[in-house]
C-alpha cells in the first residue's frame, strides 16, 4: 500500500501523453493563433535591427542570440513590462516582501529577541515564504450571513488599489507606470479608496467587531485626510506642478524637506495613520475589537490584505521620497557600463561572445533607482520604528490630533511656502534657482 | 459614581442603538473571563463581568486533602505568584498547629515571596503593555522575568509552580552561592527597570491615553473594598506588609507606594514602583538573614488542627490574600476560603467602565490588576 | 495600410484621447494586481482542507459565545461633527490645488484673494471646531 | 496591646508593640504538663517538643468587642477575642443593625470576604463576613469576623427556600460579588441584594450548590 501510484500502467501513461499533446495543439490553434493575429493587428511593435517585430519573429530570439537582448530591451520599454515588473507590481512586491522580513528582524532586535531564525538556515530568511505557504494551505472560512461576493472581492480590491497607488510612483527618470499630469490628485483619489474597502468588507462580514473596525477606519480617514492634502500643498506651490515626475525634477538642487520640514512631519504622521500602523492602528486594535475590520478574514484572504498593506507601505514611503526627499536625485555613484564589453564582447577562455544591445539599462536610470531605493528604505524603516516605541492611541485623540493640531501645522506650512516664494528665495528668478 | 454617562446621553433614549459586545472568553483583550459590554457608539453604557470560566473549586478540593497535600494545588490559582498565594496558608496552618518557624526560614520566605511578586508584576506589566499596543513593553518584561524565574528555580527546583513555602518553614535551604547571584541579578534588574520608565511610563502617548481614564476616588476605593495597587493608586496607604507585618517584614526597610490620582496611569505605575521596593526588600533581607540555621520545623506526619479557625492574610502582587481556615480536629481542613485580591477588585469593573470610551477598556480592565484564574479559584 | 495598422499613437490613444491614456496604466496595474494575486485564492481553495461544515464554524466572531444581535445595525458612532466638517472642508482643500499648481504662472496680485479665501476657511475651521468641542458627544 | 491611647505613638510602632506584647505573655507561660492539658482541651495534636505559647486576651480588641456586646447584649455572642481578630455571631434578624453599628461606631469600612460554612449536623449554614478597615489607622491590622447562621434544608432550592438572610450590601457595598458567590456555592439567598444571579458556575448548573458538604467531588 505504500506505492505512490498503485494503479500505474505505462501504456496508459504514454497514451495520456499523446492525449495531452493533442489538446495542446488544438487549444493553441484555436486560441493561440487568434491571439497572435490580434497582437499583430492592434499592438504597436518595435523595430529591431531594422526589421519590424512580429510575434513570429519574436520566436526567433532562441535561434539567433544577436536578437535576444534587443528584443528583451524593447520589451522592457512596453507598458506591460512596467506594469508587471519594474516600477510596477514585481518591484513593489519584492520591496514589500523585504520590508516584512526587515520589520520582523528590526523589531526583534529592538525588543531584545532574535526574530525569525530557523526557516531558511540564514537568519530565517525564508520565513515569509513559509508564512505564505501556511496561509495558502489554510481553510478560508466565510461567515454564514456574510455578503459573499463583496466579501470575496474585498481583499482583491485592496491589493488592486494598492497596485494602482504603486503605479503612480516614479522610480527613475522616465520609469513610472502612469504619468498623468495631475499625478498628485490621482494619488489622493486612490488613497480615498482604502477606507471605503475597509467599510465595505466590514459591512459585508456581518460581524460586530468588523463593523466597529470599519467605522474606525472611516473616522481615521476623516481625521487625517485633510491634513494629508493640505500638507502637500506647500510642495505643489514651490514646484508649480502636480505631476510627480516634475516634482522630483524640481528638487534637483534642494530637497523640499529642507524648506518645508513642518509639512514633511505632518505628512509623515498622516502616513502612519493611513497605513494603520501602530500609534494609529485603531481599525485593527486587537485588545479592543479583536482584529477590527480584518476579524473575519482567514487564510489567503488575510494574506492578500497583508500583501496589499505592505504594497501600500512601499507606495507611501515612495511618495514621501518623491515629494520631500528628492526622489531619484542624487550624486552619480553608479559606475558606467564597461565599454570594452560592448566593443569587444566577453572573452571566456577560447570563446568570445558578443552581446549586441548591451547595456540593458542606462547609467542614469540605475543611479536614480539606487537613490530612490535607498531613500525609500530609509523612510520605510522610519515608518516601522514607532511600532516598537509607541502604544496605541484612542479614537478621540486621533480626531483631536488631526483637526486641532495637524491642520494648523499644515496651514503654517502653506504660509511658509508662500513666504519663500514671494520673498524671492525660491521659484522662477529666486535666489536659489 | 465617578464616571457619569456623557452629557446629553440617557440610557432610556439610546436603548435601541446600543450594541452588545461579548469581550471574552476568546478575545485578545480579555483573560479567561467575559465582559458583557453594551456600547453606544464609542461609549460603554454598561458592563457586566462574568467570571468563572476557570473555576475549579480549589476550596472544595482543599476539604478533601490533608494540610500538606493541599500545598501544591492551592498555588494553582495564580502560578505566577505561587509563593505569595501559599504564604497565608502556611501562616494560617502554623497558627492552627501552633508551630514556630525558624528565623532563617522566615527570611527565605520573604525573599521567595518578593522574587515571586516581581515575576507576577513583570508578567502583568507585559500584558498591560500589549493591551495598549506597546509590543516592546510586552517583550522586555517577559524576557526579564527569566532573571527571577532562574533564581526561584535555584531555590526550589521548579520554574513556575514552586510549592516552596510549607507550614513550618521552607522546603529546602538556599543553594550555595545564592546570595551573590541574587544580589547581582537584582542589581541588574534595577537598571533595566529604569529603562522601562523611559520607554513606557514617560511615553507621551501612554500618558495621554491613560491619565484621567477610569478614575476611582479615594472614598469609592474604600467603599468598594478594593485592595492592592488599585487601593494604593487611589491614595489609601494600606499594605498588609506594613499594617499587619507577618514574618520578618517589620525588620525590613521598604516603603508603601501611594499615588493620589486614582486613574489608570496611577494603577499601572504602582506595581512598577513596587518592584523597586521588592528589590530593596530582597537586598535588605539578604543582608539581615542569619547565615546558617534550620529552615524548617518538622511537623508530625499528618497533623491535625484543633476545633479552631484562623484568618490570615498577606500582601500579594494583586492585593491582600486572606485564607480563612476552619478545622474540626481532623487532618483535613473543614473549610478553606480564599479571599483574593482579584475577586475583590472585580467589583470595580462595572463601576469604572460605565461611561468610559471603548478604547479605554483594556487600560482600565488590566489596570485593575485582575487575574481571572485567581478570581475564579 | 502599414501606417494604419501600426499607427505610432496606438489604438488607445486614438480612441480615448491623450489624457485618458496617461491614466490607463493605473487601471492596468489595478487589474494586473488582481489577476496576479487572485489565483492564490483559487489555489488556496484547491489545496486547503475543507472539513465538514457545521453551523458553529460559520458563525461570526463573538468571542466564543453564541452571537446576539445583528452585525449590521443602526449604530451611531460619536464624533459626528468631525464627519460633517470633513465633508465640507475636504472639497475646499482640494480646490486649493487648482491655485497651488498654477501659482507660478499667476500674477502676484492674484494671491490676495486666495489669502482671503484661506482666512475664511481658517475662520470657518475655527468656528466649526469650537462648536465640535462644545458638543463633544455628537 | 495597649488599647491605643495615643494614636501617633501607636501608628509608629505597631510592630514593636506586637513583639513586646508576645514577650509579655512569656512570664505566664505554662509548664509542659499544663501546656499539654491546654492543647488537649483545644483538641490540638502536637509533638511534645514544640514550644508552647498560649495567647492572652489583648486589651484593644477586648474594648472593641465590649462595645459591641454592651450595645446589643444578648442578641449577639462574642465567640473569641484574639490578637487582631474578633469574632461575633449575630442572629440573622439583627445582623444588619450589628453591621451598621460596626460600620458607624467601630469604623470598619469594607468586607474582605464573605465565607459560607456548611454544618449539616446542626442543619445550619454559617455566613461569615470578614470586615476590615482602611480609614482607621488603629484598625489596620484588625479583622472583625461577623457571623450569622441560617437554616439549611436538606433538599435545597436556592432562592426560594428558607435558607435566606438579609444582605449587607447596603451597609458594606463591597460584599456585592462575595454574596453572589456565597449564593451559588451554598444556596444562601441574600434578601435585598439587587443583583442575586449566578456568578462563577456555568449557566446550566443544575446540581445542588457545590460547596455544601453533601456535594461530593467525583472520584474522591
Amino acid at each position: 500500500m505504500s506505492t505512490i501510484a498503485p494503479q500505474f500502467r505505462l501504456s496508459r501513461f504514454i497514451g495520456s501523453l499523446f492525449d495531452l499533446i493533442f489538446w495542446v495543439i488544438l487549444i493553441f490553434s484555436l486560441v493561440g493563433l487568434p491571439i497572435v493575429f490580434i497582437v499583430l493587428f492592434y499592438i504597436k511593435l518595435p523595430v529591431i535591427n531594422g526589421q519590424l517585430m512580429t510575434p513570429y519573429l519574436a520566436m526567433t530570439w532562441m535561434a539567433d542570440p544577436s536578437r535576444t537582448l534587443p528584443i528583451v530591451k524593447s520589451f522592457m520599454h512596453t507598458t506591460i513590462f512596467r506594469v508587471m515588473a519594474f516600477p510596477g507590481f514585481g518591484f513593489a512586491a519584492l520591496l514589500a516582501a523585504a520590508t516584512i522580513f526587515v520589520e520582523r528582524k528590526f523589531l526583534a532586535k529592538m525588543q531584545l529577541r532574535v526574530g525569525p531564525l530557523y526557516c531558511g538556515k540564514i537568519e530565517g530568511i525564508l520565513q515569509l515564504m513559509g508564512d505564505g505557504f501556511k496561509l495558502m494551505s489554510k481553510e478560508i472560512i466565510i461567515p454564514a450571513k456574510a455578503d459573499k461576493p463583496i466579501f470575496w472581492l474585498g481583499p482583491l480590491l485592496f491589493v488592486g488599489t494598492a497596485g494602482a497607488f504603486v503605479a503612480l510612483i516614479p522610480v527613475a527618470p522616465g520609469w513610472v507606470v502612469a504619468n498623468p499630469s495631475v499625478g498628485l490628485l490621482a494619488v489622493f483619489a486612490v488613497i480615498g479608496f482604502f477606507p471605503i474597502i475597509a467599510v465595505l468588507t466590514a459591512w459585508a462580514a456581518n460581524s460586530k467587531w468588523t463593523f466597529i473596525g470599519g467605522l474606525r477606519a472611516l473616522h481615521q480617514m476623516v481625521a487625517f485626510e485633510i491634513p494629508l492634502i493640505l500638507s502637500l500643498l506647500g510642495v505643489v506651490i514651490l514646484s508649480g506642478s502636480l505631476n510627480l515626475s516634475q516634482i522630483v525634477q524640481s528638487q534637483e538642487h534642494f530637497w523640499w524637506i529642507a524648506f518645508l520640514p513642518i509639512g514633511a512631519i505632518v505628512f509623515f504622521i498622516t502616513i502612519l495613520a493611513e497605513l494603520e500602523r501602530i500609534p494609529f492602528d485603531l481599525p485593527e486594535a486587537e485588545s479592543e475589537i479583536v482584529a477590527g475590520w480584518l476579524t473575519e478574514f482567514s487564510g489567503m484572504m488575510y494574506g492578500l490584505i497583508q500583501l496589499g498593506t505592505y504594497l501600500k507601505l512601499y507606495a507611501f514611503a515612495g511618495l514621501f521620497t518623491v515629494l520631500f526627499l528628492g526622489g531619484w536625485n542624487g550624486p552619480m555613484v553608479w559606475p558606467p557600463f564597461p565599454q570594452d564589453i560592448i566593443t569587444q564582447g566577453i572573452t571566456i577562455g577560447p570563446v568570445t561572445a558578443h552581446f549586441p544591445g548591451l547595456p540593458l539599462f542606462d547609467q542614469e536610470m540605475l543611479n536614480g533607482t539606487l537613490w530612490f531605493v535607498i531613500k525609500t528604505v530609509g523612510v520605510i524603516l522610519l515608518i516601522l520604528l514607532p511600532r516598537g516605541v509607541f502604544p496605541r492611541v484612542r479614537i478621540d485623540m486621533i480626531l483631536h490630533t488631526g483637526w486641532y493640531k495637524l491642520i494648523g501645522l499644515a496651514f503654517i506650512n502653506i504660509f511658509i511656502a508662500l513666504g519663500l516664494l514671494y520673498a524671492g528665495v525660491l521659484g522662477p528668478g529666486g535666489l536659489l534657482h | 459614581m465617578t464616571t457619569q454617562l456623557p452629557p446629553g446621553m440617557h440610557i432610556e433614549t439610546v436603548d435601541e442603538k446600543i450594541m452588545t459586545l461579548n469581550v471574552g472568553p476568546q478575545h485578545p483583550g480579555s483573560g479567561h473571563m467575559r465582559l458583557i459590554i453594551k456600547v453606544d457608539g464609542d461609549y460603554i453604557v454598561s458592563c457586566d463581568p462574568d467570571p468563572g470560566y476557570v473555576h475549579r473549586g480549589e476550596e472544595k478540593m482543599a476539604e478533601y486533602r490533608n494540610y500538606i497535600q493541599n500545598i501544591p494545588h492551592l498555588e494553582r490559582p495564580v502560578i505566577h505568584d505561587s509563593s505569595n498565594i501559599l504564604y497565608p496558608y502556611c501562616l494560617g496552618v502554623e497558627e492552627l498547629l501552633g508551630i514556630e518557624v525558624p528565623e532563617r526560614a522566615k527570611y527565605i520566605r520573604v525573599i521567595a515571596a518578593e522574587l515571586n511578586r516581581c515575576i507576577y508584576i513583570l508578567y502583568w506589566l507585559a500584558i498591560y503593555g500589549i493591551f495598549l499596543g506597546h509590543s516592546t513593553m510586552f517583550m522586555w518584561p517577559a524576557g526579564d522575568r527569566e532573571l527571577f524565574i532562574d533564581l526561584l528555580e535555584a531555590m526550589s527546583g521548579a520554574r513556575v509552580t514552586h510549592a516552596y513555602l510549607v507550614p513550618g518553614g521552607v522546603r529546602n535551604d538556599l543553594p550555595s552561592n545564592f546570595e551573590e547571584r541574587c544580589l547581582r541579578q537584582v542589581e541588574y534588574f534595577e537598571k533595566r527597570l529604569r529603562e522601562y520608565e523611559a520607554i513606557f511610563y514617560q511615553n507621551p502617548l501612554l500618558k495621554a491615553r491613560t491619565e484621567g481614564s477610569g478614575i476611582l476616588s479615594r472614598t469609592d476605593a474604600i467603599r468598594l473594598g478594593t485592595t492592592g495597587s488599585v487601593l494604593r493608586a487611589s491614595g489609601v496607604d494600606f499594605d498588609v506588609r506594613k499594617k499587619e507585618p507577618y514574618d520578618v517584614y517589620e525588620n525590613l526597610d521598604f516603603q508603601t507606594i501611594v499615588m493620589k490620582e486614582g486613574d489608570s496611569y496611577a494603577r499601572s505605575r504602582i506595581p512598577y514602583l513596587e518592584m523597586f521596593e521588592s528589590c530593596r526588600i530582597i537586598k535588605d533581607a539578604l543582608k539581615k538573614m542569619p547565615k546558617s540555621g534550620s529552615v524548617r520545623t518538622k511537623l508530625k506526619p499528618n497533623p491535625k488542627g484543633g476545633n479552631d479557625e484562623v484568618y490570615r492574610r498577606v500582601e500579594s502582587g494583586r492585593g491582600a490574600i486572606g485564607y480563612y481556615i476552619v478545622s474540626n480536629n481532623r487532618p483535613e481542613p473543614y473549610r478553606v476560603k480564599i479571599s483574593v485580591g482579584s475577586f475583590r477588585n472585580l467589583i470595580c469593573m462595572p463601576y469604572l467602565l460605565k461611561g468610559e470610551k471603548l478604547g479605554n477598556m483594556p487600560a482600565v480592565y488590566w489596570g485593575l490588576n485582575y487575574w481571572p484564574v485567581e478570581a475564579d479559584r | 495600410m502599414h501606417r494604419f495598422l501600426y499607427s505610432p499613437t496606438g489604438l488607445l490613444a486614438t480612441l480615448v484621447g491623450e489624457a485618458a491614456s496617461s491614466f490607463s496604466p493605473i487601471l492596468l496595474l489595478f487589474t494586473f494586481a488582481i489577476v496576479a494575486t487572485g489565483p492564490t485564492l483559487i489555489l488556496s481553495r484547491m489545496i486547503a482542507p475543507r472539513r465538514t461544515p457545521n453551523p458553529v464554524k460559520f458563525l461570526p466572531m463573538e468571542s466564543g459565545q453564541v452571537p446576539q444581535g445583528e452585525g449590521r445595525t443602526h449604530f451611531m458612532m460619536q464624533y459626528y461633527s468631525f464627519v460633517l466638517m470633513f465633508v465640507v472642508f475636504d472639497v475646499a482643500s482640494i480646490f486649493l490645488y487648482a491655485w497651488g499648481s498654477s501659482i507660478l504662472d499667476l500674477p502676484k496680485s492674484a494671491t490676495l484673494p486666495i489669502i482671503g479665501f484661506l482666512a475664511i476657511i481658517f475662520a470657518a475651521f475655527a468656528f466649526a471646531l469650537y462648536q465640535a468641542g462644545r458638543k463633544n458627544i455628537w | 496591646m495597649s488599647s491605643g491611647t495615643d494614636k501617633d505613638v501607636e501608628v509608629k510602632d505597631t510592630a514593636e508593640e506586637h513583639s513586646t506584647n508576645s514577650e509579655n505573655t512569656k512570664p505566664d507561660s505554662m509548664s509542659k504538663d499544663e501546656a499539654k492539658k491546654f492543647y488537649e482541651e483545644k483538641g490540638l495534636d502536637l509533638s511534645p517538643d514544640v514550644p508552647v505559647k498560649p495567647k492572652p486576651i489583648p486589651a484593644f480588641e477586648k474594648s472593641l468587642a465590649d462595645k459591641v456586646s454592651s450595645k446589643f447584649g444578648d442578641k449577639i455572642s462574642v465567640d473569641y477575642v484574639r490578637a487582631d481578630r474578633i469574632r461575633v455571631t449575630a442572629k440573622r434578624e439583627n445582623i444588619v443593625d450589628v453591621a451598621k453599628f460596626i460600620r458607624d461606631e467601630l469604623k470598619y469600612d469594607h468586607a474582605e470576604s464573605v465565607s459560607g460554612v456548611d454544618y449539616p449536623d446542626s442543619s445550619e449554614i454559617e455566613v461569615i463576613y470578614h470586615l476590615g478597615s482602611y480609614t482607621d489607622e488603629k484598625l489596620g491590622r484588625q479583622i472583625f469576623a461577623l457571623a450569622t447562621r441560617v437554616p439549611r434544608e436538606d433538599v435545597p432550592n436556592p432562592g426560594s427556600d428558607s435558607t435566606r438572610t438579609p444582605s449587607l450590601r447596603d451597609v458594606f457595598y463591597s460584599v456585592e460579588f462575595h454574596e453572589r458567590e456565597c449564593f451559588e456555592m451554598f444556596g444562601v439567598y441574600f434578601e435585598g441584594h439587587p443583583d442575586m444571579r449566578r456568578l462563577l458556575l456555568p449557566e446550566d448548573w443544575a446540581d445542588i450548590p457545590p460547596f455544601r458538604k453533601d456535594f461530593k467531588i467525583k472520584g474522591r
